[in-house]
């Protein structure tokens, strides 16, 4: 019943886009050269910062899992530290992007004397969308881990397994769920992150506008087109999701 | 103790204190090579936290476990290469029976198809054959149980912990089970300590007995020992293996 | 239409010297126009690729001190220009070639009857205006002040597509917005225009980057937005001269 | 290793920020009546919000976790429903709350017969973060749902607990470090909200303009006024966080 | 039939088909009121799988549960007043052994402090009075055992299902469980089913013994007639009753 209510609130806003959208525009829209190549950067950044919040966030996930062990200050701390992106408004994250890896930023001055400029380009995109959709998959994959059964990697220990084989052949299948579901929410994170990615790598076609600031900029002139732009966003995340397999997803048990 | 050091292959010297809460477990005992310990005593009394400790899943909070000349205390468990039949079993929930039991024998370096075949005649030995395809969940509780005693044996470790292998397993199986371990601990060459309510399956698979009693070894001997001289009410009652 | 106005003449691509990439950040508002005179331009001088960053002013600007590879700076408003030129960043004095007014919009069934700038002091009538921080606020501030209307809105915007919005989707009243964006609203939005007196001029300047990597070609493009066709194109977007 | 990578991923970015605070501004800026305003209103409605998430998003994950029994193409389709808000960029989905809810909107228009109009209230804000924050609460709540051990439930049963009864005195509480992940997440992520919110709800001092509104706007004339709030936003989330007890949070096993 | 129907306390009428995956069980049996029956049988036979169709934590796949004149399948779990004690005890974890035994006190309205009380003298009964504030994973195997039982029996249920309730125990808790649960159900108004694979708890506690092989019942009577002519090698090797 309630359950209802929660959904109605989740997809009746999408009918209003819906039946507003420019129907009629909205193949030549999509098959346009600029959207094309706006969704292939949304997509590919997606894809690649999902990838590197999985090599990063999982190990993050699992000292936090441990934390349990810590004194009470460091482990709220560490909490703190991942919360960090969910708070700052995505803008504010770009800016302190910038100000960190920026040309005259903190680390930035250094790496633009090696010849690296981070900045408005591909990379910065990818960098942003890590940044805001890391939480996602530390929270999701931590959760997991607390609620899988360390006794079970034991066992694994005592039939010889270093603790890294332990790791992967035991732990990471056992939240397998866990990991599948803090992708998907870190795929979606990235692939509507707009503040932060137009602040810290700009919006330049083919290198950093990816569709939420095609979107946006259409909305300074159509506000049709940037509805049928989100609406294209929209439609890949849903066929993205709907193939994926259901094992890995959450919404099913193993 | 030292002759215990020396011999080839080498004993287990045990002296520890184990917390749990605020229970405390100190037991030193020996476990000879080819001479399995029966380690007996009544519910809560610390059996499951001994054999935790020598395997190395809670820590001892003092004393040394000494394999041959190896100490373990301080070891990893994946180091001390001690294999243990849990008494809830802990299977791999996301593993066929096969995998379960070939797991171990992978650890030694073999691969998964190699560890299947090497797996097999584990199976056959306790009858869980046409169960190889199947997952944890889909097992009956004494078909759960084989697999957990698999598992740990074909793992080849130097050290044998069986907490209750045989709790769960019918009248007929179990005697199965029972001589084929019986069988098995003939040829293993480390020390094994059993973990068990059954006076059968002291006098058919143990050659020495410790009983642990709220925390603290009350008798130690040999079966005959006990019979003769039952130091308290539980070894009383257990060696009249009225029924049990 | 209109391409190759007098003062930009039109090589033959052997001659063109102009070549690589100039990149432009410009206000978001100016994308449109941008847009059509970076294609225009581009047949013009094939060798040339122009690619644009469009955002808020306020932000550009901050890019750009942070590093931001560019050639040509745009901004809605002489403010917003200030952190750039003050850093020292700018290779000439910002050259203003655009103009701004407000004007006032209402949906086209306009329900609350709207006629007069006056109209909004009514309590009745839902305003939206930007906020006093970014410029199209600012200026309605001033605007008001002038007219002596205490007008209490509903929502004070972050930016003037914003309040486009609004109106646009029937949720308020009246707004206050530029009369570029009231024109490529088009007839989504009725515009009431305001008294040329009390209005206030809000100005676009461009300039020069002093670490621009290709300089011929960022001149070019920017003399190509000064020029007729580029100012023609800025006139039917509803900028006025300065 | 690696965990200290995503943590300086985490964490630097705000060593930018903090280094370019105006320090000694920022009692006055904090205490300043409108940052108060604001601050209060952010808080307020990031409760209620978090709140509402809770209420209609743990009956909702139920239904996902349970989902499991039904047929592929409305399962999959649920999961990509819960995941809209995530994808859409938070300013279309406040858009789709005003198409949806504006007085003219599809539903809006009965609503504005009623009397009741929501856009430009705190209402308005509280619809817009719950809109954007739910799926935080679901996904973080499924998971724990499909975690825990169904069998304990039918033991409850079978004990003589009415469905609900199971519901209230043995899923909750078996789930309850994943309800407190999700709550936290969401709470974050409300408090972080910006773009659905202006939105839809528009901006205007003491209703509804949030600290994270406060924080934009203030970029545009000052960027060290803009920071300064944000920090003030990031430290009483900081606050929040390290204040909650423990055994509700993510990081500690109960 | 119409005799048991009519019987008050009423008994239960089975005659039901199970799956479980591909396994198959098919058993039809009545446990009359006052007449514990042990249901017996190989590891895998589907004993586990009979209570849970009574419990109604499986459908049965078609046939009919009637405990008196009352039609249990299509009955929700909470709805069939069955008490279980699970293989493996699945108790409560995050609830102290003494909120786990109140637990089916409370769900017949009593209040937590009421139900509190109420559960203390079965606490006393299996000896557990000292572990009323300890969390299930601070048991031992037989304490957690013992919870489970407190726990089945506390809620006062109309039918009993204890599935191997005493496989954990220890040679001298089991004599006394043994025997307060001989008491109970010598007082229990209500039909028991006892899963056991102890010859010893077949003759203590059950007056007729069902034999459950592979899915079907391969003979079923007093253990007197099942000692006279065991009609399979499994009840041949049961009723030895050598030292299990
Ligand atoms: N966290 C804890 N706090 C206090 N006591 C604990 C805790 N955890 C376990 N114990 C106690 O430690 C004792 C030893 O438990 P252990 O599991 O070793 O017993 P056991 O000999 O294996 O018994 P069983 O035959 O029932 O399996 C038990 O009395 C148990 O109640
Ligand atoms: N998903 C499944 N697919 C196929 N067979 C299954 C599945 N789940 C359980 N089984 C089989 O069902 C049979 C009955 O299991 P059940 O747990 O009822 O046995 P049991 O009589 O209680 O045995 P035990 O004495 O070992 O507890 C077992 O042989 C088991 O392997
Ligand atoms: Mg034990
Ligand atoms: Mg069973």
């Amino acid at each position: 019943m309630i359950a209802w209510l929660a959904i109605a609130l989740l997809v009746l806003p999408l009918l209003g886009i819906l039946l507003s959208a420019p129907w009629p525009q909205l193949p030549g829209l999509l098959l346009a050269p600029e959207t094309l190549q706006a969704l292939g950067l949304s997509l590919g950044t997606g894809a690649i910062s999902t990838l590197l919040c999985l090599i990063l966030g999982v190990p993050l996930a699992v000292i936090m899992a441990r934390s349990v062990a810590w004194s009470v200050l460091p482990r709220r701390l560490l909490r703190a530290a991942v919360t960090i992106p969910l708070v700052l408004p995505p803008v504010v994250g770009g800016l302190a992007l910038l100000l960190l890896l920026g040309r005259s930023g903190i680390l930035g001055r250094y790496l633009a004397q090696l010849g690296i400029t981070l900045p408005f380009t591909t990379g910065a995109v990818v960098i942003a969308q890590t940044f805001v959709a890391m939480p996602f998959l530390v929270f999701a994959v931590e959760g997991a881990l607390r609620g899988a059964d360390r006794r079970v990697e034991l066992a694994a220990a005592s039939l010889g397994a270093s603790p890294f084989r332990v790791f992967r052949t035991v732990t990471i299948p056992l939240v397998a769920p866990g990991i599948a579901a803090g992708a998907v929410l870190c795929f979606a994170r990235a692939l509507g992150e707009f503040g932060a990615t137009i602040t810290f790598a700009g919006s330049y076609p083919g290198i950093t506008r990816t569709l939420p600031i095609a979107s946006y900029l259409a909305s300074q002139t159509n506000l049709n087109q940037s509805i049928a732009l989100a609406l294209v966003l929209l439609a890949v995340s849903v066929v993205v999701l709907l193939s994926l397999r259901d094992r890995w997803l959450p919404g099913v048990r193993g | 103790m030292s002759d215990l050091r020396a011999l080839d292959p080498p004993g287990l010297a045990v002296d520890v204190t184990v917390l749990r809460g605020e229970f405390v477990v100190t037991a030193a005992f020996e476990v000879l090579a080819g001479r399995p310990l029966a380690l007996v005593g009544p519910n809560g009394a610390g059996k499951t936290t001994v054999l935790n400790a020598l395997a190395g899943h809670v820590e001892a909070e003092r004393g040394s476990i000494q394999l041959g000349r190896r100490e373990l205390v301080g070891l990893a468990p994946e180091e001390r290469r001690v294999g243990v039949v849990f008494q809830d079993f802990l299977l791999f929930p996301h593993l066929s029976v096969i995998d379960n039991v070939a797991y171990g024998i992978r650890m030694h370096g073999a691969r998964r198809s190699v560890a299947r075949v090497a797996a097999l005649p584990w199976l056959e030995r306790f009858e869980l054959g046409t169960l190889a395809a199947r997952y944890p969940h889909e097992l009956s509780g004494g078909q759960a149980q084989r697999v957990a005693l698999a598992r740990a044996l074909a793992a080849e470790p130097d050290v044998l912990l069986l907490d209750e292998p045989m709790a769960a397993l019918d009248v007929e199986i179990r005697d199965e089970v029972r001589s084929q371990l019986a069988g098995h601990l003939r040829d293993f060459a480390g020390p094994t300590v059993i973990v068990t309510h059954s006076a059968a399956d002291v006098t058919a698979l143990a050659a020495d007995v410790l009983v642990l009693e709220r925390g603290t070894v009350t008798q130690r001997g040999a079966w005959d020992g006990l019979m003769a001289a039952p130091a308290t009410p539980y070894v009383a009652r257990l060696v009249q293996r009225r029924d049990e | 239409s209109g391409v190759g106005g007098a003062d930009v003449p039109s090589p033959s691509r052997s001659q063109d010297a102009l070549k690589g990439t100039v990149t432009v950040l410009a206000a978001a508002s100016l994308a449109q126009v941008y847009g059509q005179l970076a294609t225009e331009f581009e047949k013009l001088h094939p060798k040339v690729t122009i690619t644009q960053s469009f955002g808020g002013s306020s932000a550009l600007a901050t890019q750009i001190v942070q590093g931001a590879p560019a050639d040509l700076f745009a901004t809605a408003n002489e403010v917003t220009m200030k952190p750039v030129t003050d850093a020292g960043l700018t290779d000439q004095t910002p050259i203003v070639y655009a103009t701004n007014v407000l004007t006032l919009i209402v949906p086209p069934s306009n329900p609350a009857k709207v006629t007069t700038v006056g109209d909004l002091a009514n309590p009745a009538v839902k305003v939206a205006l930007c906020d006093k921080a970014v410029p199209c606020g600012s200026a309605a501030v001033t605007l008001l002040a002038a007219e002596h209307l205490r007008v209490t809105p509903v929502t004070l915007e972050q930016d003037v597509t914003a309040v486009l919005t609004k109106v646009e989707l029937d949720e308020v009243d009246a707004g206050l917005v530029y009369v570029t964006d009231a024109t490529t609203a088009g007839n989504k939005v009725t515009q009431i225009a305001i008294p040329d007196a009390a209005n206030v001029i809000n100005r676009y300047p461009i300039a020069l980057l002093k670490n621009s990597s290709n300089k011929a070609a960022a001149r070019a493009f920017e003399q190509f937005i000064l020029s007729t066709t580029g100012l023609a194109a800025l006139k039917r977007a509803g900028f006025g001269t300065p």
